[in-house]
Formats: structure tokens, sequence, C-alpha cells
């Protein structure tokens, strides 16, 4: 049951990823004032990569984006398929890890800077994606996704803050204004492409495709918080995606200090605050 | 089916030009025209582009400029020459710095007329480019097989 | 971390769409020397006036910059107009008020959206030149060119806008401010875009004047200058007062640009309103012999045009002194000890209009 | 008719140019811009500054390979104008703050303006 619940995430989250990028470019669009792309523009984008010559700086490339996507699919199958929230961060670490090779491993000035961008932005998030996970170990008593996501409890209403902090280390992740430091979906950026700016053609295109992966997942992270009833969860789902890409659209880019800071203030106001008055409550719940 | 000619991304340099053809280029991508609507983006990095959009005339300075952003584009890659300075070098030509169009260091594929050229005259250079790029990609893919089938056979 | 690596900034760069190049020395992410060198576009156009007589020397002359072309081609005018004793008709000095205006517009919101792309802020990019477009249809409307107008002529002007045109031009300005009213409070009142400016590129007032910065740039710095109070074309006949700031960071000169948008506005408004009547253009006889530094304000600062002539139809030297290059050594000052995340937005903030600097 | 504002054009000598320039360093003038032109065989090099609006110019006369003092130790952003003649004109300018070797305006031909060159207009289709 679980392993089918891996592959079916393992098919269609491509589909989802892309499709959700599609909307989000028209959304964003029409925000502009502008018509927009088509909705299956990014379908078309990554088809073109691998129609296109594969240029690389060197051979090491290949390994690293190819890596990245495979390391990406192994994070968010284990997810799907109920696996240890803990195993699930680490492997989705380690990709980003690969991605952070594969920029070094190029050479250019602008990957490289984008490349210690990324892994600064690695520092910022990984925090508050771990008080996200002990904060649904303390509420479900389980480190198990197939297991917190089968509690009936409402996990959402013993940790705001620890959502609200996801949120905002959320922005990191989808790429989004204010926190589009390392490498952005926008033509212009101060380090032009960051971290992608050596990959071409189909390199590129498996990026692209580990993105969409890793937005599924990341979706699927928020299902986690609403997962005692489904319809209030993919209501959830929408309106947080909506909510980013409206703040994408109102915000400017910061610094890499601003947004270690605030990721790092967003988690621990947020996040232990909210732990340390769940582990008050529960404590004195259980003696 | 293919998917080149629905997503051109293009890079944009300024070779000699006034401005003037640079700021049409950019007004493409804003509300009025909006290229995004046939998938166009402005990537602003050659490894990633697919038309390569060049305003203005060549000068000694940016020609090797010109010739190593070319070589950057991955194949298939079209070259689109916006504006009459980058088509003959236009009122500059007789300037001691400006050696003529953009075909004096990179084959062109796409004039676009005009001083300054519209964003509509812009727009069309581009979508004409397109067919020129299925036709590449046409013949980079038949190279390919004959150079397969060539290695079958022996 | 503290190992030192060049960056080079441009010549091609996203965020600028022209070759400017710098060798930027970093420090981890901090800059600290920037050196810039330029020749990307270089043309070498004002030896043509060897090769074009003096009244077609005004399409070359419009051609050195395709942002603020109309006043390029009108300084040039201006000049020869002034070694040669023309009397342009007060109508023609009126409308040459209005063009230099609406480009000025047109420069500004250019300029604005440049400035929030540089941000990472699309989507202001995107309203501001939304907003540019209706400039550029009056432009369009009345001198036939969008970008290059070629409106301008030794003795007057090639067009005139008719009186229940111009009548049409002022009722459309007030819904266009009120546009201008909602594009300027983002600017200056959201917190994202200010915790980008404030105190980024901080040039003081002394290092200003002394450095010979203009426009904007010495404005924000709370120098007054203002060439347009010279009261070239018809200025003299119209109420303005420089708009300045004295903070001397990206934000003042932000706010200087948001400010001379109104300005702008009113004076198209004022010119529009005293428009006299008459003739368009007088004919010009002979040919120039003197010389004559004309000077305007340019929307990134004081253009000047030294002209020379020696009473043959080729003139002896034409020389373009643009804004940005004057605008260069306080931008090597503003650099020293920034983030390189701010560099774009240093050089963005002086307006740089590199077609023009280096002709 | 009116003239916009009055230019005074004083020519001095290259000897009294560091003492002019300093005079108006110390009345606060700054500097608007500097250029050199050829002027048959010889360079006019003019200085201009402005105070308050008003408009005032120096020049020297110079032979092409005479060399020129710098001005950037009273005016430090003089050297874009000074590096210019260089480029151009190749005027020798004389300590200069930030001297960029001939590398400033980066042109095909060694001082393209000292004596002018052209490509030929090609004869136009159909002629």
């Amino acid at each position: 049951m679980l392993v089918t619940h891996a592959l079916i995430y393992l098919l269609l989250a491509p589909f989802i990823g892309g499709l959700v990028a599609g909307i989000d470019r028209k959304v964003t669009a029409r925000m502009q004032g502008r018509a927009g792309p088509p909705l299956l523009q990014p379908f078309y984008d990554v088809g073109k990569l691998f129609e296109k010559e594969n240029l690389v700086v060197t051979a090491s490339q290949n390994v690293y984006a190819l890596s990245y996507l495979v390391f990406m699919m192994v994070s968010g199958a284990l997810f799907f398929a109920g696996g240890d929230l803990l195993l699930v961060i680490f492997a989705f670490t380690l990709s980003h890890i690969f991605l952070v090779l594969g920029a070094y491993a190029s050479c250019s000035p602008y990957s490289f800077i984008g490349a210690e961008r990324e892994l600064l932005q690695i520092i910022a998030y990984e925090p508050m994606i771990i008080i996200s996970a002990v904060g649904m170990y303390m509420v479900t008593r389980s480190f198990f996704v197939a297991e917190i996501a089968a509690s009936s409890v409402p996990i959402i209403l013993y940790l705001p803050g620890v959502f609200l902090g996801f949120l905002t280390v959320l922005t990191i992740k989808l790429r989004k204004s204010p926190f589009d430091l390392s490498t952005s979906h926008h033509a212009h950026q101060e380090i032009v492409k960051g971290v992608t700016t050596e990959f071409t053609g189909s390199n590129l295109g498996k990026i692209e495709i580990a993105h969409w992966y890793e937005n599924v997942f990341l979706l699927g992270f928020i299902f986690l918080f609403f997962s005692f009833s489904i319809p209030v969860a993919v209501a959830a789902i929408i309106i947080v995606y909506l909510l980013e890409i409206l703040v994408d659209n109102t915000f400017s880019r910061v610094t890499w200090q601003f947004t270690l800071r605030s990721a790092w203030i967003v988690a621990g106001m947020l996040g232990l605050v909210n732990l340390a008055v769940l582990y008050y409550l529960s404590g004195g719940f259980l003696v | 089916m293919t998917y080149l000619k629905r997503s051109p991304w293009i890079l944009h340099y300024d070779a000699s030009s006034c401005n003037g053809c640079d700021i049409e280029v950019l007004a493409c991508l804003t509300p009025l025209y909006d290229v995004e609507r046939f998938g166009i983006v402005n990537c602003g990095n050659p490894k990633h582009a697919d038309v390569f959009v060049v305003t203005g005339g060549i000068n000694e300075q940016n020609k090797a400029v010109i010739r190593n952003l070319y070589d950057q584009i991955p194949d298939p890659k079209v070259v689109v020459a916006v504006g009459i300075c980058a088509t003959s070098g236009g009122v500059f030509r007789e300037c001691y710095n400006i050696s003529g169009g953009i075909d004096t260091a990179i084959p062109v594929d796409v004039y676009v007329p005009g001083c300054a050229a519209r964003p509509e005259s812009i727009i069309d250079g581009i979508v004409q480019s397109l067919g020129i790029l299925e036709e590449k990609r046409a013949k980079m893919l038949g190279r390919k097989r004959t150079k397969t089938a060539g290695t079958e056979g022996r | 971390m503290s190992r030192k690596i060049v960056v080079p900034f441009g010549p091609q760069h996203p965020v600028l769409p022209e070759p400017i190049h710098l060798d930027l020395m970093l420090e981890d992410e901090r800059v600290v020397e920037a050196i810039p060198s330029i020749g990307y576009i270089h043309r070498g156009l004002e030896l043509l006036v060897a090769k074009r007589e003096y009244p077609e020397y005004v399409y070359i002359a419009e051609r050195t910059c395709g942002i603020c072309s109309f006043i390029h081609g009108m300084t040039y005018c201006q000049g020869i107009e002034q070694i040669m004793d023309v009397d342009v008709p007060p109508r023609a000095l009126y409308l040459r008020t209005i063009w230099s205006e609406y480009s000025r517009l047109h420069s500004h919101l250019l300029w604005l959206g440049l400035f929030a792309d540089a941000m990472g802020f699309e989507n202001l990019f995107m309203n501001a030149w939304r907003l540019r477009e209706q400039v550029l249809d009056v432009l369009e409307e009345t001198t036939g060119g969008r970008v290059i107008q070629g409106s301008c002529k030794i003795g007057g002007v090639r067009r005139d806008i008719p009186q229940e045109n111009l009548a049409g031009m002022a009722a459309d300005l007030s819904p266009f401010e009120h546009e201008l009213g909602e594009l300027g409070t983002v600017f200056l009142k959201d917190d994202s875009v200010n915790s980008r400016l404030v105190g980024v590129g901080h040039l003081s007032r002394d290092d200003a004047y002394t450095l010979g910065a203009m426009g904007p740039v010495a404005r924000g710095s709370g120098v007054a200058i203002d060439i347009r109070k010279t009261g070239y074309a018809a200025y003299r006949d119209l109420r303005f007062e420089p708009a300045t700031e004295t903070a001397g960071d990206c934000y003042a000169r932000c706010a200087v640009r948001v400010k001379e948008l109104f300005s702008s506005v009113d004076l198209i408004r004022q010119a529009i309103d005293r428009m006299p009547e008459g003739e368009i253009e007088v004919k010009v006889k002979g040919n120039p012999e003197g010389e004559y530094f004309s000077r305007a304000e340019q929307p990134r600062g004081e253009l000047v045009h030294y002209v020379k002539g020696d009473g043959s139809k080729h003139l002896v030297r034409s020389r373009i002194r643009t804004p940005t290059l004057t605008n260069i050594p306080p931008l090597v000052k503003m650099l020293q000890g920034c983030e390189l995340a701010d560099v774009p937005i240093i050089v963005l903030s002086i307006d740089p209009c590199i077609g023009c600097m280096e002709r | 008719m009116k003239k916009i504002e009055d230019q005074v054009t004083t020519v001095i000598s290259i000897a009294s140019l560091i003492g002019r320039v300093e005079a108006f360093r110390k009345g606060a003038y700054r500097l608007v811009q500097m250029n050199c032109s050829k002027i048959g065989e010889q360079f006019e090099i003019n200085y201009s500054f402005e105070k308050d609006y008003r408009f005032e110019n120096i020049r020297i006369i110079i032979t092409p390979d005479t060399e020129v003092p710098s001005i950037t130790g009273m005016y430090w952003g003089a050297f874009v104008y000074e590096n210019e003649m260089h480029d151009l004109y190749g005027v020798q300018v004389k300590g200069i703050n930030i001297d960029f070797q001939g590398n400033f305006i980066r042109t095909s031909i060694p001082y393209p303006f000292r004596d002018p060159s052209y490509k030929g207009e090609g004869p136009c289709q159909g002629k």
C-alpha cells in the first residue's frame, strides 16, 4: 500500500509540480497586468531543454545534476511511503548538497556565489524544518510520516507557530521573492542564474524536474499539518501557495544576511516558543 | 511534436546600440506586449538561451564578446539582429570604430529593420526565427542519426 | 573565507541592458574596489561632424542615446542656434519643453522599472513599464516616434501639436498623475524596498559637489543644481523648483526621481496652458561660426553639447559630455565598501546611460 | 535672440593652468567638463567651471606632444576627462590619480581623434 504511494508520487509528482508551476506563472502574470504564458508552459520549457545540446564545463556536472534529481525523488518517495521524517529531511538536504557541488564544479564566479548562497539558505531553513519534525513528534509521538498522517489530531492547532515558521522557510525553498537569493525563475538577477548558471540542456531540465518533485514534497509537508481532514488540507495547500505567489509579487529581494537572520529569528521565536509551550502543556498532562 | 518553438528563451546583448532598440526589446516583456504569451523569456544567461538578440553595430571591442556569447549558447540557436545598426551599422557605419552589422562577427538568421525597431517588428522577428530554429534542430537530429547509422554499419 | 576574488560585472549582465564593465574586487561579498572600464559601445560619432553637414548632424546627435534622444537633439540645435543668433519662435520653444518633459517622464519610469528589477521586485518593474507606455503613446502620437522622435530641427521643430490635441493631452494628465502617485507610494513607502535602499551607497553633499555629480545624484545629496534654471527653451517662463533630498543614499536618489515625475507633469500642464500661437520654425541661412557650450537638464543630469563651427557647412568639433560620464567618479566612491548584492542597485541609482557616455 | 547665458572663455598659458584651477577650487566652483579639440595642428583644451549657474571656461592651446599637468589633485573626478583626452587624442597628462594607461575607452586604433579616419561610404545599391 505504502509502496504504491511512493510509486504514485514518483509518477505523478512531475505532472502536478509542472502544473503548479504553470498556474504559478499564469497567476503571477495576471498580478502584473499581463496575459502570461500558456498553462503548460513549464512542460514546453523542460521538453525543450531535453532537445537542446548539453554543454558541460566538467563531466562531473552530469553526475551532480542526476544525483540531485535522484535524491530528491528518493526523499519524496520516502516521505510518501510513510517513512521516517528525519531520514526524509536528511535525504532532502543531501540532494541540495549535490546541486551545490555541481555549481562549485563549474568554477564560474556566478555559480560559485550562487552555491555559497545556496549553502547559506540551507543553513537558514534547516533548523526550522527539523523543528517542524520535532513538533510533529511531540504531538503524535512518532517520526513516521504514515503515523503522523493517520493521526486524527489536528496538528495545526498544536503547532500554529511552527506552521508559520515553516511558511517562512517555504518561501526560501520555493525560490520566491524576498528570498530568491541563490537562483531565481525570473530573468533578472544580481548573480545571473546563480547555482544553475552553468547547467545547460538536459542537465537544467533535470534540475527543473527535481524542483517540481521538491515542490510536491513540500506541499505534502503542509498536508501533514492538516492531515485530520483532507478537504481542509487541500484548501490549506491552495491558500498557502497563493499566499506565496502574492508575497513573491509584493516583495523585493533581500540580502543573505537578512535571510539568515529572519529565518532563524522566526524559527527561534515561533518554532521554539511553540515547542516549549507544547512541552509544558503535555508535561503537565502526562504527569 | 517539438517544444523548441513553444519555449524560446532569449539572450539580449547590446553591441553598440544607442539604447533605443534595447529598451524596445525590454518593452516587449512588459504588459502591453507581453511576449511571455509565446513562452519567450529573457533569460540573461547564454547557457540557457536559444535566441540571441543583438542590437547595435559591431565594433572592435565587442566582437570577441559577441563571439564568446554566441559560442556559449548550446545548439540549436538562432541570431536575430534588431535595428538598422545591427543590420548594417546604420547611421554610424562611417564611424571609425564600427565595423558594420552583426553579420561581420557571427552568422545572422533574421534581420529586424527600424530605427528604433518597434516592439511589434521585434516580436515578428523573433517569431520568424523560431521556424529557422526548428529547421536547425531537424538538421542537428539528422546529423546525429546519420552518425549512429554510420557506426552501426561498421 | 576571506579570499579575494575578482568578479567581472558585465559587459553582458541581465540587470543592465547595456554593457558597462566593472571589475569588482571582493572580500567575501564586500566590494573592496571597483574599477570601471568602458568602450564596448564606443562608436566615435563625434567625428561624424566632418562627414555630415550641420543640419543633418541633428539625426546623429539624437542617436547618441535612445532614451533621452529628444533632449540630445534639442541641446545640439540650441547650440547651433546660439552661435548663429537664430530667433526660435516661442511656440517651438514651448513644444520643445513639452517633449523634453515627456522624455523625462518616460526615462524616469523606465529607470524606476529597472531599479525595481534590480531589487528583484518584478511586479513593480512591470507596472512602471505599463505606465511608461502611456507616455510613449503621447510621444508617438505627437512626433511619430516612440523612442527616437526626430522632431527637433535647427530653427524650431518639425511638427506642431494642434490646439485640440493639446487640450486632450492636458486632460489625460490627471488620471496619469493619479497612477503615478500609486506607483510612487510603493517605491517610497514599501518596507522591503526601503530595506534595500535606505543607507545604501551613501554620497555626502561635499563629495557630490566636488566630484561633479549632476542631476538626481547631486540633488539626492542635497545639491540643488538644475540646469533648467538657466532658462533655456521655455523654462524661464515656467514655475518649478528643483526636487532635492538630503540623505544622499539610494533611497534619496529614488525619491528625487519620484518627485520629478510630478514636477514634470506640472511643467507640461503649465506649458500647455501658456502655449503661444504662431510659427513653429524659422528658416536658417548660412553656416555657424563660433562656439557654444549648450547645456540642458537631461533626466540623468546636465548634458553639455560643445559645438564649434568655422563658417563652413561642417562643424569643426562637436563634443558631447553626458551626465553619466560626470557621475562615474561619484559612483566609484559609492561602491567602495558595499555588498555585492547592492552593486546593481548602486550602479543603477546613478541611472547609467552607457550608450550616451561612450558615444 | 536672447542669449541663454553668458559664456566667458579665457585663453591662458599652460604654466598658469594649475594656479587658475586652484583659484576655481577655492572659489567653490564645480568642474563642468574638460574637453580637447583639434583645431588645425593644435589642441585646444577647455576646462569649464560653474558656480551658481555662472559658467566660466578657461582654455589652453598646446601642440600635440605637450605634456599637460593633471588637475585631479584639485578635482578628484577629473580623471574621467583626462583619461578620455589621453585615449582619444593622445594628450599626455601627467599625474592622473587613476591612470587607466589608455584602457579607459578601448578603441580599435590608438588616438583616433588625432587624425580622424572614416569608413568610406560604399556605393549605394543601384548606383
